[in-house]
């Protein structure tokens, strides 16, 4: 059982050690990355939305990770309230966000009958 | 409420709301309705409340300072006769003894005036001077709050359907453009009811103004407003010279008055009238004496006497060899050797200048005549009620001041100026003139009245006066808007179609003329013209000198009684003389009638002391000022004493009857006379005329006094100006050119400079400038997505170079 | 229950804890699957009797109760077809993604005083939320069928679902508020008592209120009148005109789940939850106290009560949608905006001014004052509340907030 | 969730069995975090919208799990609620309304791709070295168990603090609330919604520039009026009354 054990522990060890923020904190960055790279790579409008939508929540999940006192080690002390509260209005602004963009989109859409963010450079000198 | 806390609250909101209705009117005016129609009701509306108030405030005084006939001289009754007799007592001892210290005795036994006064606002303070806006109230100003305010209601409601040519635009037939066309404009009705509005309100504040500082403010204000209304159709030039005139003239009186005001500042330090608490140096409220305390101290019984800041400025160097402790010792010595009089005189007959100037007295009479070019409800208001009132007005709020020099001057000048402008009027054939003329000679009347001590008596007819002329003047309105023409000579036989207008202009005349069945009963211009006769007889039997006094006012009233009712019967009398004008003849819409009406009742009653006593002239007792009540002599600029007899002197015999049989039997003379000339025609006017061609002409000429002053200021004037342009043209303006020349040749230089140079740096950098954004032009490709990959790189970069170089900093 | 094994039948605590998820999960399929066959076959008999028809009479003998299973197995049997063109991968997910949304909801819905899968402290935020992604799986369907009018059904419904989910949202507010809580167990517990104690009957606004809270939840499942997404007279059969055999089973089990979600999310909020109209438990003397049989019993009753209260509400649905017309789109969208939305707002306020003003409510004797339904944050006399709970749940959080509330 | 969690932990460690090994928060944890970077990776993957819109959902549905995991129950269901049933759905909606056959998926350069991939790879790497340097933040959670959170953001939202050390008598504590900048992010959402509305509102159509797809795609008019769906859910109804 114990041989068992070793054998798997690189990736046992994983789901037998408790959580850090750090684990948290990688998941954002996986998330803000992929967001990141959605934003650049895409050439559909929504498509960059949607970049924009994992970038801000790949923000939040590091807000929320100092803001929990259960991920916490010894001794530090968690961001409290504060965190989540940042948090919220992420996500409502998330929401305005993309309300507006998603309006601009369509209207883009209507003029010009793409949604392809290449062919948006009226404003190109 | 304390009445002294009541009055100036009551008081000042209704001196207030026509300046809110003229801001209104200013701002919002052309919105208000079509054509600023609302402008009339807004106006009215401010004067309405204004007279509400003001009427609030007569009762609650009436409340608290009944009006009764018990103190001296206000009654005919029993107590006249030891009245009399005391009052000869003292007329006898005083010739030789002080005389100051008998009258105030008299004076000191409850006869003080009952007057509130306070300030509101501190306009500005600095060193001696003083200048605020305050408040000096007594029966006077109550009245003629009651009176203005009641008045110019009644013309604001006239006014509102007078105007109503303004409400559309307008084609002025008087006025010819270069292209032969007559002018044609845009309605001004807003613009009218706003000035009126303004006007209500700087009248207003003269009436309640506490000190001379703020009374010459809204004086000037006045002026303004009368020049904004004359001028109102500013396009014919025969008004816009009218307004220049009055406006100019007045200039001339105001300066006048400026020199009374230095003189009383400079020497006494204070403008206020009565004694006002200010904060003293260590902060407690010091009480200030004001003109009327200084001029007649109470320890000194009222008495008039050179105030010892006069004594003290006129006597300068005598002031500066005395050591600073003795001067007050020593005043009484230089006040008896005279020192200070003058200035005294000079003050007085500096504020009466103001007055002349503004109550159009001999010899500034000439811009009343021609302000009739303004809307006869201004001319109605303005130049017949209230603003010429102005000047008598403040001659009796005044009246303690006045030496008995200055009263001298004062009645001659109104006797003077009431002869000229009675007999101008004789011969005027334009309706309005006529009317403006005995304005100017009822003036007369007020201002001799007050010149000859009958203090009541010239307020008294001031207040009669403003009902009954600003009666006629409605009238004649109604009259001009009826036959579109001026001229009595086109007029004739409107009574027929037009019968409330000569009833109640009959009204008028009657009341100018101070009709009344003797002794029994009269309208408003028998009691108050009576008065001023009996005031006038009285002041000619103690001054023997002075007797012609008396006999301009007894011819005065004869002409009176003579031109009116030529203008009467030439109106409205007889037949027809101008077919055209009398079909279109029609009686006036209500809304001008109703005030007609209403201000005739007023015109008949005003005079009237009910039983009980209740009447204009004792409430006007109440206010008169502390000294003036007894007879008082003085007077030393004319080589002699004058003798000021006391008012209610002339209440009794044998004054009060020979006076009313005078009165009426002129006034019945002249009425005949004009009955005789213009009804029965057994005698010609025509003939009259030819017989006497010089003087008619002479007064046609109104006395040539335009032309003489013409002659006299004009030309030199123009002389003066034309040296001036030939000065300018001649010497100055080579040399403007010639440094204009000089100027260009270096802005030439400069110039080239500026090309070369500068211009040539700032080309080089906008070229750097464009040839770099050119540059970076390229960075701007317009793609989303390589702008998210630049801000990512640089990001990264960011971070690669703190972590490289600011390890420590990260750390931390 | 997990308690009751680990103690009673000594084994392993994490196999206890699996096993009770397990059972929970399963009780609530069941819940789902059972609930929809029976309301089924009950919607076709109360349509049947409401046209004037009588209905399946046939199967399984005398009412037809066994139609639905007939059918289920039909369906079951079915072919499975997919147009030409659809996005596969989203047609097929499409079904579970709806029932998966309604299945969720379930998880923290209390079915009596602690019978409840997860107790969550946001209890009714979460259902609101979980139910709301149920549209989701809609309009997938609508886009993957490659169908003009699936795509028309889906867009009507997620529009009228998510503006729909406002007033909804309002309404459910109102008995947080009244109840301090967004626990749904605490919620119920604060009615508990005789029916006065019920939020639908705690003042005229919350009454209101209530009927609001029915018309949007009525919308928000797109039953009718409010079924535009299917509107099969003008839409062949809205979102799922493509959908045949079991997926399209799962579709009608999300609907009949989330109907009954609703219903019950009703019961909890206004009237009461577990707890009867007469608390024949207290009368009886039967409390927590009193041993483990009085302890079950208790909970059966209160199962009982919800259950019915659900069921209840489930089929005046059904009266509704045999009753009424359907709506027009824009009629629909005018009641969510125009009328339900500020009608809710305005409740809200007043319900609000009424805890102001009459804390003790109208009747006092009757009314448990308000004060007392706090958690354990406020100062007040909430302790022996909490502490019931803090024993019952034996959870560390409560407990917490037991000490520190009291 | 998390408490059941917790106490599960708890009843873990004591049994003998390799599972008991299992720190059950770990592995939920691990569960959701696998779950939402997968569906992350997929939406860049993905060249299907739609899909991609679908994969964003799981991603988001899976964050909201792990805010449950670190004992944020209300932003879990806040992110429920408003990202994935609300944001999602419009994000959906814009989706479909122009979804059209050339624009479902624009397929990119392999350049872009290439340039993404190595930027993203950088910011990855930043990122990560950023978040393990921190040895704090590596420490292993020692399982404290705090309040449930809702309450506290409630009154906190409306400016006042309960989760102090002064519990129980919020008058004592001096924190401030968070109420100004809800009020602001209010207003703000207003504002969005309104400029929202009008922004989409059905204009009349000017001729598209793109004269070239206009035929392929359905009049931009009636696309205007399904952007108002989407935006301006007031109008939706006529329009959808129109679109039958």
């Amino acid at each position: 059982m114990t041989l068992g054990l070793a054998a798997a522990a690189p990736v046992f060890g994983l789901i037998t050690q408790p959580v850090s923020v750090a684990h948290y904190l990688v998941v954002g960055a996986i998330m803000f990355v992929c967001g990141i790279v959605c934003m650049a790579m895409k050439r559909n409008a929504l498509g960059v939305l949607m970049g924009i939508e994992l970038v801000l929540n790949g923000a939040n999940v590091n807000f929320v990770a100092f803001a929990s006192p259960y991920l916490q080690g010894e001794g530090s002390r968690s961001l409290g309230l504060d965190g989540q509260v940042i948090a919220l209005f992420v996500i409502l602004l998330a929401a305005a966000e993309a309300a507006v963009a998603l309006a601009i989109t369509l209207n883009f859409y209507n003029n010009h009958a793409t949604v392809d963010v290449d062919r948006a450079d009226d404003l190109k000198g | 409420m304390d009445l002294s806390t009541q009055l100036p609250q009551l008081l000042g909101l209704a001196w207030l709301m026509p300046l809110a209705s003229f801001v209104l009117i200013l701002f919002f005016g052309p919105k208000m309705g079509h054509h600023g129609r609302n402008a009339a009701w807004v106006a009215t509306a401010a004067i309405v409340t204004s007279l509400v108030l003001s009427l609030v405030a007569f009762v609650s005084w009436l409340g608290a300072h009944p009006v009764s006939a018990v103190h001296h001289g206000g009654d005919h009754g029993a107590a006249h006769a030891e009245d009399h007799a005391d009052a000869a007592g003292h007329v006898a001892g005083e010739h030789g003894g002080d005389a100051g210290h008998a009258a105030g005795g008299h004076a000191a036994a409850g006869h003080d005036p009952i007057a509130y006064s306070g300030d509101w606002y501190t306009l500005y303070e600095g060193g001696r001077l003083r200048l605020s806006i305050g408040w000096y109230i007594d029966s006077l100003t109550i009245l003629m709050f009651v009176v203005v305010t009641f008045i110019a209601t009644c013309i604001h409601v006239y006014a509102s359907g007078y105007m109503h040519d303004e409400l559309h635009d307008v084609t002025d037939h008087e006025v010819t453009l270069a292209d032969g066309h007559h002018l044609h404009r845009p309605g001004r009705f807003p613009r009218f009811f706003q000035a009126l509005s303004l006007f209500c309100f700087s009248m207003l504040g003269i009436v309640i103004a506490g000190n001379l500082a703020m009374v010459f403010i809204f004086w000037e204000l006045v002026g303004i407003c009368s020049w904004f209304l004359i001028g109102f159709y500013y396009e014919r030039k025969s008004a816009s010279n009218a307004a220049n005139k009055a406006f100019i003239v007045n200039r001339v009186g105001d300066f006048g008055m400026l020199i009374g005001l230095m003189a009383l500042w400079g020497a006494l330090g204070t403008l206020q009238f009565a004694d006002s608490s200010v904060p003293g140096a260590d902060g407690h409220a010091v009480t200030k004496p004001g003109l009327f305390s200084l001029v007649r101290p109470a320890d000194h019984g009222h008495a008039l006497r050179v105030p010892d800041g006069m004594v003290e400025f006129a006597a300068a160097e005598k002031v500066a060899h005395t050591p600073p402790t003795e001067v007050a010792g020593k005043v009484d010595t230089w006040r008896a050797e005279g020192f200070g009089r003058w200035l005294l005189f000079i003050a007085g007959v500096g504020i009466f200048c103001g007055c002349v100037g503004k109550s159009a007295q001999f010899p500034l009479f000439v811009w009343l005549p021609d302000a009739m070019e303004g809307p006869t409800p201004v001319s109605a208001l303005v130049h017949s009620a209230t603003m010429v009132a102005a000047g008598v007005y403040l001659v009796g709020r005044f009246f303690p001041v006045l030496t008995p020099d200055v009263l001298l001057v004062i009645a001659y000048v109104g006797a003077i100026t009431l002869f000229i402008a009675a007999t101008i009027a004789l011969v005027a054939n334009d309706i309005k003139r006529v009317l403006a003329y005995s304005t100017v000679s009822q003036l007369g009347y007020m201002m001799l009245a007050l010149g000859v001590g009958g203090w009541a008596a010239g307020l008294f007819h001031l207040v009669t006066h403003a009902f009954f002329k600003s009666l006629l003047f409605l009238c004649s309105g109604s009259v001009i808007h009826a036959c579109h023409t001026n001229d009595m000579r086109k007029m004739g036989g409107l009574a027929r179609v037009m019968p409330y207008t000569a009833g109640t202009m009959l009204v008028g005349c009657l009341a100018i003329i101070g009709a009344g069945i003797p002794f029994v009963i009269g309208l408003s211009g028998y009691y108050s013209k009576d008065s001023i006769l009996a005031q006038a007889l009285s002041f000619a039997q103690a001054n023997p000198r002075h007797t012609i006094l008396f006999y301009a006012v007894a011819g005065g009233a004869a002409l009176t009684a003579f031109y009116m009712f030529r203008l009467w019967f030439m109106t409205f009398a007889g037949k027809p003389r101008d077919h055209h004008v009398a079909e279109h003849a029609h009686e006036s819409p209500q809304v001008m009638v109703m005030p007609l009406v209403v201000l005739a009742v007023l015109a008949v009653v005003a005079g009237w002391t009910l039983p009980g006593g209740f009447g204009i002239a004792n409430l006007l007792e109440q206010s008169r000022p502390a000294g003036t009540v007894e007879t008082a002599t003085g007077g030393f600029a004319f080589g002699q004493t004058l003798t000021i007899p006391a008012e209610y002197l002339s209440h009794g015999e044998p004054f009060h009857s020979t006076a009313t049989w005078t009165a009426f039997a002129t006034a019945l003379g002249g009425v005949l006379l004009a009955a005789a000339m213009y009804v029965w025609r057994v005698i010609s006017p025509a003939a009259v005329a030819a017989m006497f061609r010089p003087v008619y002409s002479f007064l046609a000429n109104r006395w040539y006094f335009d032309e003489l002053y013409h002659a006299l200021f004009v030309v030199p004037a123009h002389g003066l100006a034309a040296v001036a342009s030939g000065i300018d043209q001649g010497l100055i303006d080579p040399f403007i050119n010639f440094l204009a020349w000089t100027t260009r040749q270096v802005a030439g230089i400069d110039a080239w400079i500026d090309r070369t140079f500068v211009d040539g740096l700032v080309n080089a950098t906008a070229n750097a400038t464009w040839t770099l954004g050119n540059e970076l032009k390229r960075l701007q490709t317009g793609s989303l997505r390589q702008y998210v990959t630049f801000i990512v790189v640089g990001t990264v970069a960011l971070f690669v170079i703190a972590s490289l170089f600011f390890r420590q900093a990260l750390a931390g | 229950m997990a308690d009751f094994l680990i103690n009673t039948l000594g084994l392993p605590a994490w196999l206890a804890w699996t096993v009770t998820a397990v059972i929970a999960a399963v009780l609530i399929l069941h819940v789902i699957a059972g609930g929809a066959l029976v309301f089924i076959w009950a919607e076709r008999k109360i349509a049947g009797r409401i046209q004037d028809r009588l209905g399946p009479t046939r199967t399984g003998g005398k009412f037809g109760w066994l139609q639905s299973l007939a059918d289920g197995i039909k369906l079951l049997a079915k072919e499975d077809l997919m147009p030409d063109g659809a996005d596969g991968m989203l047609f097929r997910i499409a079904p579970y993604v709806s029932f998966c949304a309604s299945f969720c909801a379930f998880i923290c819905l209390p079915f009596a005083f602690d019978v409840v899968g997860q107790r969550l402290n946001v209890g009714v935020f979460f259902v609101i939320a979980v139910l709301g992604l149920e549209v989701f799986g809609v309009i997938l369907a609508g886009y993957a069928s490659a169908s003009k009018w699936s795509l028309f059904g889906a867009m009507r419904e997620a529009a009228q679902v998510v503006s729909y989910e406002v007033p909804l949202g309002m309404c459910v507010v109102v008995p947080v508020m009244l109840a301090g809580s967004m626990d749904l167990v605490t919620i119920a517990e604060k009615q508990a008592g005789w029916f006065t104690n019920w939020f639908l009957f705690h003042d005229p606004f919350t009454f209101v209120v209530f009927w609001i809270y029915v018309t949007c939840a009525v919308a928000s499942v797109n039953r009718a009148p409010f079924d535009l997404a299917e509107a099969e007279s003008e839409l062949v059969a809205g979102f799922h005109t493509e959908y045949s055999g079991l997926r399209w089973s799962f579709f009608f089990m999300a609907e009949y789940g989330s109907m009954f979600l609703v219903s019950a999310l009703a019961a909890l909020l206004f009237m009461g939850g577990w707890n009867g109209p007469i608390p024949v438990a207290t009368l009886l003397g039967l409390s927590e106290g009193t041993g483990d049989t009085a302890h079950y019993v208790v909970r059966l009753v209160g199962l009982a009560n919800l259950i019915s209260k659900a069921t209840l509400g489930v089929l005046l649905m059904m009266w509704i949608r045999w009753t009424l017309p359907r709506l027009r789109i824009d009629q629909v969208m005018s009641t969510c905006l125009k009328y339900c939305t500020p009608l809710a707002a305005a409740m809200f306020l007043g319900a609000m001014l009424w805890q102001i003003a009459l804390p003790g409510g109208l009747v006092p004797m009757l009314h448990r004052p308000a004060a007392e339904i706090r958690e354990g944050w406020l100062p007040g006399p909430g302790g022996e509340v909490r502490a019931r709970d803090a024993v019952s749940t034996g959870d560390a959080v409560a407990a917490k907030v037991a000490q520190v509330g009291s | 969730m998390t408490p059941g969690i917790a106490t599960f932990a708890d009843a873990f460690l004591a049994a003998p069995l390799p599972l008991a090994a299992i720190n059950w928060h770990s592995f939920f944890f691990m569960l959701f975090a696998a779950l939402a970077c997968g569906f992350a990776v997929a939406v860049v993957a993905a060249e299907n919208v739609v899909r991609m819109a679908l994969y964003l959902v799981l991603s988001l549905g899976a964050t909201a799990g792990l805010f449950f995991l670190a004992g944020a129950e209300f932003v879990g269901a806040m992110q429920l609620m408003i990202y994935v049933g609300g944001t999602l759905v419009l994000l959906v909606f814009g989706v479909m309304l122009t979804a059209q056959a050339p624009f479902v998926s624009i397929k990119g350069s392999g350049r872009d791709k290439v340039v993404a991939g190595v930027v993203g790879a950088v910011l990855l790497a930043v990122l990560l070295q950023a978040a393990l340097s921190v040895k704090a933040w590596r420490a292993p959670a020692a399982g404290v168990v705090a309040d449930p959170a809702a309450t506290p953001i409630g009154m906190a939202l409306v400016g006042v603090r309960v989760d102090e050390p002064g519990v129980g008598a919020p008058a004592r504590n001096v924190r401030p609330g968070y109420l100004l900048p809800f009020e602001i992010v209010s207003i703000h959402l207003l504002v969005v919604l309104v400029g929202a509305a009008y922004l989409a509102r059905a204009k009349r159509r000017k001729t598209p520039r793109a004269i070239d797809v206009a035929a392929s795609v359905e009049p931009p008019a009636s696309v205007a009026e399904h952007a108002a769906i989407g935006r301006d859910r007031q109008r939706s109804g006529s329009v959808l009354a129109g679109g039958r």
